[in-house]
């Protein structure tokens, strides 16, 4: 750790003497027109990107090594999770079933690694009342991850027992199919909670339409903002975007996601602050800063 | 059960027919004329329209066809009016297609719509001077890429088996640079997204874009920010390109159903609501 | 040696190409287009990957003689009819030409196909907005009524409704949405993916981010 | 033969049942098939052997050599034991991924979306322009701070998220009202296939 640490130091301090110095050098050259298949050793037009790289870079990877080290990062509690409990909750009391759609992707779709992560943590709060967790799944590669999130939730809940490995269900790889069987399963058993949580695509529509047919409560999350209309009319609460990620990484704690996190989350706020700053200027007629950010 | 809540139990097949008659029965009718004359062109789509306008003749335009034949029905009429917008400004069209059924729409739209028209039969076009079409290649946003250095590299061949350097126009096109526009149609991913910000902002060449109607809302802010000439978005960005250019086509004819059936659709969602409040409000 | 150099090839690969955006000279470009170019072959072959697992588990399931194993059956059949008519009986590399068997069986097998999947969709639109998509909170009453504003405000119908309003017919209404706030909102959610892709491939070239090598 | 699968297709929306298994199948099938040889005639044979043997007079370009070594590791997935090797070419492209994304991305969606939404907010003499650059400002500054997580939603920072929630809620409603749009017009398609194509009845 602590030779990446430096390495990273001497990186970004030869980054930075690099660049002031063709920042000199530019200013110095202008009005010197260059046409494109000019070869030099570095696009000048391209500082501004390049030091906001670096920036975001440094910061992600400070946090990521912060988080390694153990130090806690901040990270708010997000209202969806706070709803999957809740969802979670009506089911145990009115002894019903939950059922868990982790979405049609295979486990290289980061959306499905986040959805995982948030079943095991289902499981586990399921596992103290003896209700099923259903999981429907389209892709064979889950089916294996899915199990194994359900029985380390089970348990991490000292119910291993409970844990039923027929509930686990591969379906049928092909989409329409499966979002077919996935309808069948809601309107036959009925669960009072469903959870839609990962990459969906145009089955979102099917699926949430019957379980809001069904009366169940639902709350959905993918990161496909072209579905997202479908889950936030249709569910009772919706995790935008991010907010999957987010829940996955508050769950798991893992280092490089929150380390991730928090890096963005910087970026971000320098973004607001560049968007504040560059208002009130561009408001009184200040030009240069907005400048800065031209690419060309 | 009173007629609320057995309104809020409707069988779905019920509505899949009153939107299957939404659909069909105007198909049946010509729309009135005042209708087609209030078909809104936008600022994207008048944009896109200028923009080609001011090309001089003989320019190289680019017709990228990321679609396949689901989405025909909205993104073959952007495909044909802008094609025919373009021979009749004597601009030479280069077909590309990173979809592997693309060039095949391409192949479509030629053979069906634009040779045999009549304006176009008099311009005499000719493959391989006028227009190429150099098929698809695997690799998405890096054939872009490397597009950007050579065309001729990354699309060796054409759709009939020529070598891409052996065809009169494409002797002086060497990559981004000897190209005034290109015109991707898009059905989602590689689409107009990856062409604004691998060939766009890397190569600076102008981009403008056809798109679904589910993509339109997700590339609209390149527009503000000038990444985009223009966008059409689904069949009213198809209609209104049609109208700008003075074509009647399928868009245009398929608008007086599309209206429609949005009608059925928002009275569908009032209903809807209106039920729910209604049995809602009683049970409380 | 199965997990490091893969590891190690991301991480070359990925260098390559973020400095060869800021160095435009050889050989780094010369690299990356080497790499565009292996990276098409490769995603060609992906491809026929992606078939041939197809074809796998299509053969597992009729030898096994599992549920549905007559569809594997009429796939497999399908997969060899294409094949046989693209590669020796379409005329060669002019195997799109129009009027050969690949062209035909694309024109009136796989295209009808292909074209209504996706079509049915608009029924189910229509009942999901019938039976599911209720205002039962401020903030999808909000997404509810842009919705209708663009639905109307798009078709020529919403003119028809609106003519008496001037400035603010539906037509102008639905622009201004697209204008503004929509581009606003959407703009919010595309800054945030970025950045989310950003720190992604930072993990990716700085070796972080090991996922993709798989267990073991 | 269009009709006929275009309509087994549709018999889905009345029950899930064989003629449209079978029309689904059938789509597999040939869609694979389809895939298959594309890539055989573009990238194979066009990319990968014109290349390396070229015709002719132009020399061959070994270079290209890496490339399909590369592929071919990608096949060798199917083989259990020596699986591990595709994961040679996946790296290569998942390196080539995040470099060229990580550019792209930071970019033009950052970058210069940043850059276009610093707006003055007020233009004078053109109302709807101040207006619509404050929109734009208000609303990008809102939904970004929805979408920071390091602080909890309360008090006057609260607010501003709950706004920012506002303008996403008419982002998702636009992409709701084009979505409609999108799907009835697939279907319009199909239904002049069905009703004019076929059956010849709409002119």
């Amino acid at each position: 750790m602590d030779n990446r640490k430096i390495s990273l130091v001497i990186l970004i301090s030869a980054i930075w003497l690099t660049l002031c110095s063709q920042i000199l050098l530019a200013q110095e050259a202008a009005p010197l027109t260059e046409t494109k298949f000019d070869y030099h050793w570095f696009d000048t037009k391209r500082w501004n990107i390049f030091i906001t790289l670096a920036i975001v870079f440094s910061a992600i990877l400070w946090f990521i090594s912060r988080a390694k080290k153990g130090k806690s990062l901040f990270i708010r509690r997000i209202a969806g999770l706070d709803a999957i409990e809740e969802a979670v909750g009506r089911a145990t009391e009115m002894g019903k079933s939950v059922l868990y759609i982790p979405g049609i992707h295979d486990m290289n779709d980061i959306q499905t690694v986040a959805s995982m992560i948030i079943l095991g943590n289902v499981a586990k709060t399921i596992a103290r009342y003896d209700i099923p967790l259903i999981v429907p799944i389209r892709q064979p590669f889950v089916v294996p991850v899915a199990e194994e999130a359900v029985r380390q939730g089970y348990l991490s809940a000292g119910r291993p027992d409970a844990f039923v490995k027929d509930n686990i269900r591969f379906i049928s790889d092909e989409q329409f199919a499966y979002a077919a069987a996935v309808n069948g399963i809601m309107l036959r058993e009925r669960p009072a909670a469903n959870l839609l949580l990962g990459s969906f695509y145009a089955e979102s529509l099917l699926l949430a339409e019957t379980g809001a047919s069904t009366g169940a409560i639902q709350v959905a999350g993918t990161a496909n903002i072209h579905q997202l209309p479908f889950f936030v009319v249709a569910c009772d609460y919706t995790l935008i975007g991010e907010e999957l990620f987010v829940a996955s990484a508050y769950l798991s704690r893992e280092p490089k996601l929150l380390g991730s996190l928090k890096g963005s989350d910087l970026a971000k706020a320098l973004i607001v602050l560049a968007i504040i700053i560059g208002t009130i200027l561009e408001t009184m007629g200040v030009k240069w800063f907005t400048k800065l950010f031209v690419v060309q | 059960m009173d007629f609320w809540q057995k309104l809020l139990a409707l069988d779905r097949r019920i509505i899949f027919v009153f939107v299957a008659l939404a659909l069909v029965i105007p198909l049946f009718f010509t729309a009135p004329p005042g209708f087609l004359k209030k078909i809104d062109i936008s600022s994207p789509v008048k944009s896109l329209y200028d923009y080609v306008e001011k090309l001089p003749p003989g320019s190289k335009v680019m017709i990228a066809f990321d679609y396949d034949p689901p989405t025909t029905p909205e993104l073959q009429p952007m495909a044909i009016s802008f094609l025919k917008h373009c021979f009749l400004k004597d601009l030479d069209v280069i077909m590309i297609g990173l979809w592997p059924q693309g060039p095949v729409q391409a192949q479509f739209a030629m053979e069906m719509d634009i040779l045999t028209d009549e304006k176009i039969k008099a311009k005499n076009l000719q493959y391989g001077v006028d227009y190429v079409n150099l098929g698809f290649q695997a690799g998405n946003e890096f054939v872009i890429l490397r597009m950007g250095s050579d065309i001729a590299a990354a699309f060796p061949v054409d759709y009939f088996g020529t070598r891409t350097r052996e065809l009169p126009l494409m002797k002086d096109v060497k990559n981004f640079d000897n190209i005034r526009l290109v015109y991707n149609i898009s059905a989602g991913y590689p689409g107009t997204y990856e062409w604004v910000i691998f060939a766009g902002d890397r190569f600076g060449v102008k981009i403008a874009g056809g798109n679904t109607a589910v993509q339109y809302p997700h590339v609209s802010p390149y527009l503000q920010t000038g990444q985009l000439v223009g966008l059409l978005g689904g069949m009213q960005g198809a209609a209104a390109y049609e109208k700008v250019s003075g074509y009647f086509g399928k868009a245009t004819k398929y608008m007086f159903s599309q209206a429609v059936s949005h009608a059925m659709v928002v009275f569908f969602i009032i209903l809807g609501n209106l039920a729910y409040f209604i049995t809602r409000g009683r049970k409380t | 040696m199965r997990r490091e150099i893969p590891i190690l090839i991301a991480i070359v690969v990925g260098f390559v190409y973020v400095i060869a955006f800021f160095v435009p000279h050889p050989p780094l470009n010369k690299f990356q287009d080497w790499g565009n170019d292996w990276i098409q072959i490769i995603a060609g072959f992906a491809i026929v990957l992606g078939v041939l697992n197809l074809l796998k588990v299509s053969l597992e399931k009729v030898y096994k003689k599992s549920q549905g194993w007559g569809y594997a059956v009429i796939i497999i059949i399908g997969f060899l009819i294409m094949t046989a008519a693209g590669l020796f009986f379409s005329g060669g590399k002019n195997y799109q030409n129009p009027g050969t068997p690949f062209y035909d069986i694309f024109f009136n097998i796989y295209f009808p196909l292909n074209a209504t999947m996706f079509a049915i969709l608009a029924f189910f639109v229509a009942s999901a907005s019938y039976r599911a998509f209720r205002a039962r909170n401020k903030e999808a009453t909000l997404l509810l009524l842009a919705a209708i504003f663009l639905m109307l405000g798009r078709t020529p119908l919403g003119d028809y409704m609106s003519s008496w309003a001037g400035d603010w017919q539906l037509k102008n209404i639905s622009d201004w949405i697209m204008d503004f706030p929509q581009t606003a909102g959407q703009r919010a959610i595309m800054i945030g993916i970025a950045l989310g892709i950003i720190s992604t491939s930072l993990r990716v070239i700085t070796g972080l981010e090991r996922t993709f090598v798989g267990g073991e | 033969m269009g009709a006929f699968l275009t309509l087994g297709i549709i018999s889905f929306l009345y029950k899930d049942n064989p003629w449209y298994k079978f029309c689904e199948a059938l789509f597999v099938g040939i869609s694979a098939g389809y895939w298959f040889c594309t890539v055989f005639w573009s990238q194979f044979v066009a990319k990968l052997v014109d290349n390396v043997f070229p015709p002719a007079g132009q020399p061959p370009q070994y270079a290209y050599l890496v490339g399909g070594l590369l592929g071919f590791m990608m096949l060798l997935r199917l083989v259990p034991k020596i699986g591990w090797f595709s994961r040679w070419p996946l790296a290569f492209v998942v390196g080539g991924t995040a470099g060229a994304y990580l550019i792209g991305y930071a970019l033009s969606n950052g970058m210069k979306q940043v850059k276009s939404t610093i707006l003055p907010l007020w233009v004078s003499g053109n109302l709807n322009a101040t207006v619509g650059n404050i929109i734009l400002v208000v609303g990008t500054f809102c939904g970004l701070v929805y979408f920071f997580f390091s602080k909890e939603h309360k008090g006057t920072y609260g607010k501003i998220a709950k706004l920012g929630i506002f303008f996403l809620m008419i982002t998702f409603g636009a992409s709701f009202g084009y979505t409609v749009m999108a799907r009835m017009s697939l279907l319009i398609g199909r239904m002049d296939f069905l009703f004019g194509t076929w059956l010849g009845l709409i002119k």
